[in-house]
């Protein structure tokens, strides 16, 4: 196994700003401060220029337990939280304890001073370095809550950050608490940052250089950002019920949708959620949901509602560790085969995958789009991973943000008119008006004279078209009446039982998964083309891919990657010539079975190299490393 | 009677609609002598008073025989699953609050599988009228046991008799907070046509629960039964009053039939909703641009 | 394509007595005797010595509407309904017009005298003969009622039926309800039996040899012997919910569970159906449901519940066509993926599917055997055509039955201790109970003094074992004590959270699938193993594959078949020698994907055929005999 | 009180337990200061008042921080999924009658997403103890309004108060048929312990509201809140009264504490069960024997 061990270890004259990032772990008992000074540290770095990418662990419990919070600090791009660290610093001896292991064989542990007595662990080449955070709190500052910041500051000093915009951050957050708090916080960063630079000479080896400061820059979570997409899909309205680790975004928006005028609402459990989401969107709203796998699993039978009735639904799943109640706070890509498969019987469904955290905006739009222009429910897959991992990133540039209307119903408009063009699909060559047929005992009875007394009896709200989508009328507009249903109907929307019709419009349903495979978005793509070695992932085993195949290549290992962002349909245009081209192929997953190589095989042929871990933790860039080189000239 | 309440957007709110203006030409999939033809009826004619134009009305419904109602009205209609004509109902009006909701099912759907939602509907105060075809048996699969049916009530899942004491639905709206709660008769169109008209003019969840036979499957509680069985309230009775009309409502053997309860002062979940939403509205790009700030 | 069109027409000096079957179907109003008619004269016809399969369909209206019953003869097993039709009985205009094109070339129409007027279809080579039925009824016999059992007279005589045999089964069926009525019912019998011996001399050319009359023949529906199966296997207890076509299962249930002590409940849906059938089975008794898509939908979560706890559940399935609410009284094979997919996360399950009538039972005493043995949940998947059809088939031999009791908690069992040893899988090699391992944050706290006071809390619910099933204790058994729960947990039945306990533990779970695998069923067999054309199906469909068998081997083709009665885990050591052997295989599925299919290929790198029908009927075997015909010498 | 009830089965029924042989050894993972502290303690002193062996007893809950219980108590217990905990007590109870049956779960499980299920068990009167740690909020997911939140509750999902009026538990259990329906606070340990006690005694549906306040999520509804707005009910109040209960239950402003109904003639949902079962037991082969001779 080629393991992170054999990246090469520090020398003496070597700093850590020639290292191409660093990872620092704080680790303590949870509530008590870890994750505000992981949090206030990424943004300070963020602030001085860093890219920042962090990561977090919880406990189950409400209080207590052992809380982690990990930032990666670079000047490049990061892609993953790292492997071992570079810096731990421990809040208590537990944070020594459950970490120590994972420093560098060069690393630095830092500790509270006191708070860390039994040093049972062999030291090997590894530094330790005592800080009086509570000391100087409880001291010189006189406020120990403020010895978070102290923290901060230290953490400062050390990596050498300029001071001008963490002073601006620092009025920014706390002004509205007042100046007063604004003061004492600055103190405390600075009483914390002049520690370090008296009293640890050797603190120039952990400079690290920082990139340009950016304007557009912010440091955001998955949830976060993903919650935005949905504002900028056009989303209004949100039906949820709370459930770890999806609750955030309800949370999220319900503080938001009022003030573009629509709400948030929390039903009593996850099927009305559904059921109120299929309710609003049939008045033309875009409607949505939030949930994590157990919701999912009670969604099922709405979702075959929404597929059958063809009603557009969005349906935001995070992902966390199953089955059943499992393990609420933790990793796992488990719930690909219900989102794929879940359903008595077939219809269309869609289902996406961000592979990042920028990503979780481009995607959140995209099911909206997805969902309105095709009528179908979409899954948008996230996870915990994902979702509260916080990062810097660029703005999103609202101005390519494109949306893609429903396929209305206008009466006035020809059999033959051409609908407004967009990027997703073909043109929809019916109106939606028709003549009724006869009736013939397959359906419910039609009053033929009263029928044909109306005209707005002729809409088709099923109208058979060439892509699958029938142009949809909205409560409120005349003639456009029809009564919605999960039974099987007639382009009418009458309940029909025959075998003809069972067929036509199972296959008409059916067609829309070939105009939005053909308008899936862009894969990430990464590594040499031309390479026979190549791996396929998605979602957030995505950035884990990557980050292996950057080291790979750094060996010398000719690699190529793809992870497609649409999971379902397969959009097998952008996996054709991948799979046919390589020799060996490897699909890492965060999961038991394979649930993506699986799905990929009943379309392909080809025997994957399957690689699955299904610990509740993400996967490691190493093991995956470890499989490349297995199968190097092999 | 003000026949324009709702209609206001409506081009043609000044015409005087007929009852067949409400008929869809979907012919009913009922059995002969099915009590949900009277409530149909009775549908047609409270449209009718009502006026609403149908392109303004979203009838919803879960499934059972009962629910395949909305196919037979003009209107728009939502016909859902099982047991959750509720949510459904919730989601439109959420999302457009101009809409003249009418929801529609049977004892199962609403009382069995639909009970949760029924609770949460009613206390959240909707603005829903919701007519429950009681027939006190599952109709559509032909002929098990529904939350209404009487302890030791004998079906086909229940050969033995029901060991379930029934559970009376007005006792449930009314403990959930329902503000119009009422009781008709499939046998007394005239009359349910008139507590149809109140339960939709009514601003709030309005809960009719309509004994409305099943002659194919229900051999007890037949027209005649109800007939005996259930009496007008008392002269005088005074539906404002909640205690008395829990009372009312535990009544059996007989039966109360008409407005057991109405409180018109309690909002509407919309209006609480609606109060929510700031007077000055933003874009998307206008929230998205303030968050980003807050980020950065 | 070689369809039924070229079977030989019979010629004049033919008989039926030369054809191997013939089919009679009956149409007419439902509700008007149709479905009555046909139950009658298919027990008739079984007394008299046939082997009988009927067939029927009916609206979803409560009432009315236009109903089918079809009832196919031989003396030799039947596997399918038949396809054109040789007799067709019309009750009314609508009998004839909906069914004509069906009969035929050389067919028979039969309609009661009066009731069929307009004959405009082209008649070509089919005779026609009306019959007074209700002319009978009404005035001779004056019971007008009795027009059902004169049109089973006839038809019994019209096929040369053994008289004596019938009356015995009149007297029977009648006898409670009074002497009067079984006279009454036997003079219906006799006078429609003597008109046609009367008025039909070319009766004779009808005449279709029955089989000897056996002792041991039932004749009975799909569901009907699936209910006795479950009875078989020790099943007491039933929560559920009424859904069409399921329904009569647990109907049939309430009836015949008291009697063994158990119950069945009508519970409030479908969620707290599988949440009873949990608790009862926690319990230690044989629990079930039963329901069709779109409750096996709502079920999602408990379905998870029941693999993360390791508690013993059957869910019978009876697929119906979806999706959403579909069409309930349809057929469809639809529901394969969500019974092996479904659920966030993944668990343990397995799927089992009967393959006709008799196999119904025999796979519901395996679902039991199943799901106690593995502690999971097991789904039977049966259909609509399987649920209604009607069979002679011979009694069940009850000296089979095996029954594979749980593995129960021994505290008195050594550590090595082989317990019971049966069919389904190797011994269990662990009494359950162990050492607590040390707090360490990753779980739950325990109090480590108290635990070591007591033994009981020594047990080790989910002991990690070989073949992954760990001894179950069940309330009521001192020391036994443990909470069952959907989180993740140790072998002690403490909420875990680390990731070496998930990982093991995944495994654990999972291992149970090797075992299950290895105990499958016996699948279907029939044809030429050495074949290089072969055919795998599954289901229902089985009988048509098997019928399309028979032709093409008549017509010289060389073809093998194989339909595994458990679907999920794939029993590889079944399918494996079969799909490396064959140069084509065809899978015939009655749904939209070819879900058998692509499940399949999740393990399998073969280009299979997939024949997909999709229209709410059963597949048609010319279909699939065309289909074969293509791929002869090709 | 008879201390030996449901405990004949057991062997050491007469050994005299102490509420330590209540405990297990697994130790409540909940927030310093949390209400459900309290319940706890008074579920150990019921259960040693009671006396009924560990082995005998099954503790049944869905999930929220309340629903944990189970997990602290030397019995068998079943921690289920999130709103499920009536149906899957209702299975354990049909299956195994003699199992003493006592049932936990929070406001959200019980009157959110278990909200249907709950109208079913009280309608069918099954022989189980619900004890509800009723904090007005969502616990386990940090902080959310929960059914029993007061109107304009303001909480992570409702930043400008909840929109939905609260939902009243004991009029539920009331109007569903409950046949013990009490309310408790976690502040009063003595006096809980009492009600669960008389809970786990009563045969038939017995429901426990309990005040169990969450400082951590709920600023409102605190011990202090509780402590001044829940009194006990009045002298001589005639807790076989069922409008007055209806009556009691619907005040607030304060609340009551204590029973509020108890009825102990109603035959109980196991009772019924069992009377379908003839007398004479068969064998399933005699069964199948009997049925092949129907088919044949
Ligand atoms: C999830 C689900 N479960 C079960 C069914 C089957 N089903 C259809 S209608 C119905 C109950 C019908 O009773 P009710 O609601 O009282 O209506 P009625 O037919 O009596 O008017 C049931 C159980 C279903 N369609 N969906
Ligand atoms: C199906 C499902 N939806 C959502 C959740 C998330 N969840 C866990 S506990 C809970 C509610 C907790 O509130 P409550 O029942 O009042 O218990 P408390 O924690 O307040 O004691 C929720 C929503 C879940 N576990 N399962
Ligand atoms: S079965 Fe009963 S409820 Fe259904 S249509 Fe017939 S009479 Fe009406
Ligand atoms: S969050 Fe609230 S309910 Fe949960 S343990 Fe903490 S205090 Fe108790
Ligand atoms: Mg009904
Ligand atoms: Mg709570």
């Amino acid at each position: 196994m080629v393991a992170m061990a054999e990246r090469p270890t520090m020398t003496e004259e070597q700093t850590l700003e020639q290292r191409h990032s660093i990872v620092i772990r704080m680790g303590g008992e949870s509530g008590e401060g870890v994750k505000s000074t992981g949090e206030l540290f990424a943004q300070v770095a963020a602030r001085a220029g860093f890219k920042v990418l962090t990561f977090q662990t919880y406990p189950a419990e409400i209080k207590g337990g052992h809380s982690v919070y990990q930032v990666r600090l670079s000047s490049e791009d990061l892609y993953t939280e790292g492997a071992a660290l570079d810096i731990l610093l421990a809040f208590n001896q537990e944070g020594y304890d459950k970490s120590y292991e994972e420093l560098h064989d060069d690393g630095l542990l830092l500790y509270d001073d006191g708070a860390v007595t039994d040093f049972h662990y062999e030291q090997g080449g590894k530094r330790a370095l005592a800080l009086p955070m509570t000391k100087i709190a409880k001291g010189e500052l006189k406020f120990e809550l403020g010895k978070n910041v102290v923290a901060v500051g230290m953490l400062a000093a050390l990596f050498g950050m300029d001071v001008e915009p963490i002073n601006r951050l620092l009025t920014e957050k706390f002004l509205r608490k007042g100046e007063d708090v604004v003061a004492k916080n600055k103190q405390a960063f600075q009483l914390g940052f002049r520690y370090i630079e008296e009293s640890f000479p050797e603190r120039a080896n952990y400079y690290l250089k920082a990139g340009a400061v950016e304007e557009d820059s912010i440091i955001i979570s998955g949830n976060q950002l993903l919650s935005m997409g949905c504002i900028a899909g056009g989303c209004t309205h949100l039906f949820g019920y709370p459930i770890t680790p999806a609750s955030d975004i309800m949370e999220f928006l319900a503080g938001e949708l009022p003030k573009v005028g629509g709400a948030v609402v929390q039903a009593e459990d996850e099927i009305a959620s559904m059921g109120m989401v299929l309710g609003a969107s049939y008045t033309g709203k875009r409607a949505m949901t939030s949930t994590s796998g157990p919701g999912l699993s009670l969604m099922v039978e709405m979702l075959g509602l929404s597929g059958m009735a063809e009603i557009p639904a969005v349906i935001v799943d995070v992902q966390r560790t199953g089955p059943s109640t499992g393990m609420p706070t933790k990793q796992e890509q488990g719930d690909l085969n219900m989102a794929v498969y879940a359903g008595h019987g077939e219809f269309p469904r869609i289902v996406l995958a961000p592979t990042d955290v920028a990503d979780c905006f481009w995607r959140a739009i995209d099911a909206f789009n997805f969902a309105e222009r095709y009528q179908v429910p979409v899954i948008l897959l996230s996870d915990t991973t994902l979702s509260v991992r916080t990062q810097s990133i660029h703005k999103p540039d609202l101005s390519k943000i494109k949306l893609i209307p429903r396929v209305l119903y206008d009466p006035t408009a020809s059999a033959n008119a051409t609908l407004d063009q967009h990027t997703l699909s073909t043109p929809v060559a019916q109106h939606g008006n028709g003549t009724l047929p006869e009736n013939d005992g397959e359906g419910d009875e039609v009053d033929m004279e009263l029928a044909a007394s109306r005209g707005f009896e002729l809409y088709q709200r099923y109208a058979v078209t060439e892509d699958g989508v029938s142009p949809m009328s909205i409560p409120g507009q005349a003639g456009g009446q029809y009564t919605s249903s999960g039974l099987e109907h007639n382009e009418f929307s009458r309940p029909r039982y025959d075998v003809i019709n069972h067929t036509r419009m199972t296959d008409k349903r059916h067609r829309k998964l070939i105009g939005a495979a053909q308008n899936a978005p862009e894969p990430f793509r990464a590594g040499d083309p031309a390479a026979e070695l190549g791996i396929i992932t998605w979602g957030s085993a995505t950035g884990v891919a990557y980050e292996a195949l950057l080291e790979a290549q750094k060996q010398g290992v000719k690699l190529d990657l793809i992870a497609p962002r649409m999971i379902w349909p397969i959009p097998t245009q952008q996996l054709d010539d991948f799979i046919a081209s390589k020799r060996v192929i490897i699909i890492p997953e965060v999961n038991f079975s394979g649930q993506f190589a699986n799905l990929l095989n009943t379309h392909y042929r080809k025997d994957f190299v399957r690689l699955n871990v299904y610990g509740g933790a993400p996967l490691k860039s190493s093991l995956l490393l470890a499989k490349i080189m297995e199968y190097v000239n092999h | 009677m003000d026949v324009l309440n709702n209609n206001t957007k409506s081009q043609v709110a000044l015409l005087e609609r007929t009852v067949d203006d409400y008929k869809s030409d979907t012919k009913p999939t009922w059995c002969p002598g099915c009590g949900d033809f009277g409530v149909l009826n009775a549908i047609y004619n409270a449209l009718k008073a009502k006026g609403t134009d149908p392109k303004d009305i979203v009838a919803v419904s879960g499934i059972g025989c009962s629910s395949r109602l909305p196919f037979f009205v003009s209107s728009y209609g939502f016909h859902s699953v099982h047991g959750r004509a509720m949510p459904v109902s919730t989601g439109i009006r959420v999302a457009n609050p101009d809409i003249q909701l009418i929801a529609f099912g049977g004892d199962g759907d609403g009382f069995a599988i639909g009970a949760g939602h029924f609770v949460h509907t009613a206390r959240r105060n909707l603005n829903i009228c919701y007519v429950i075809m009681d027939n006190n048996i599952y109709g559509l699969t032909k002929g098990q046991t529904s939350p209404t049916s009487d302890l030791g009530f004998v079906t086909k899942t229940t050969p033995k008799g029901s060991a379930d004491a029934p559970l009376n639905p007005l006792m449930l709206a009314l403990a959930m907070g329902a503000t119009y709660v009422a009781r008709g008769f499939s046998g007394k169109t005239k009359e349910l046509a008139d507590l149809i008209l109140q339960g939709m003019e009514h601003p709030g969840f309005a809960v009719i629960d309509v004994f409305s036979p099943c002659p194919t499957f229900n051999k007890v509680n037949t027209f005649k039964y109800y007939r005996d069985e259930a009496i007008d309230l008392p002269e005088g009775y005074d539906k404002t009053d909640y205690i008395a009309a829990l009372a009312a409502a535990s009544k059996h053997d007989p039966y109360y039939l008409g407005v057991l309860y109405e409180n018109r002062d309690k909002a509407t979940f919309e209006d609480h909703v609606a109060a929510t939403i700031p007077a000055e509205r933003q874009t998307p790009e206008q929230v998205l641009n303030g968050l980003f700030k807050k980020f950065s």
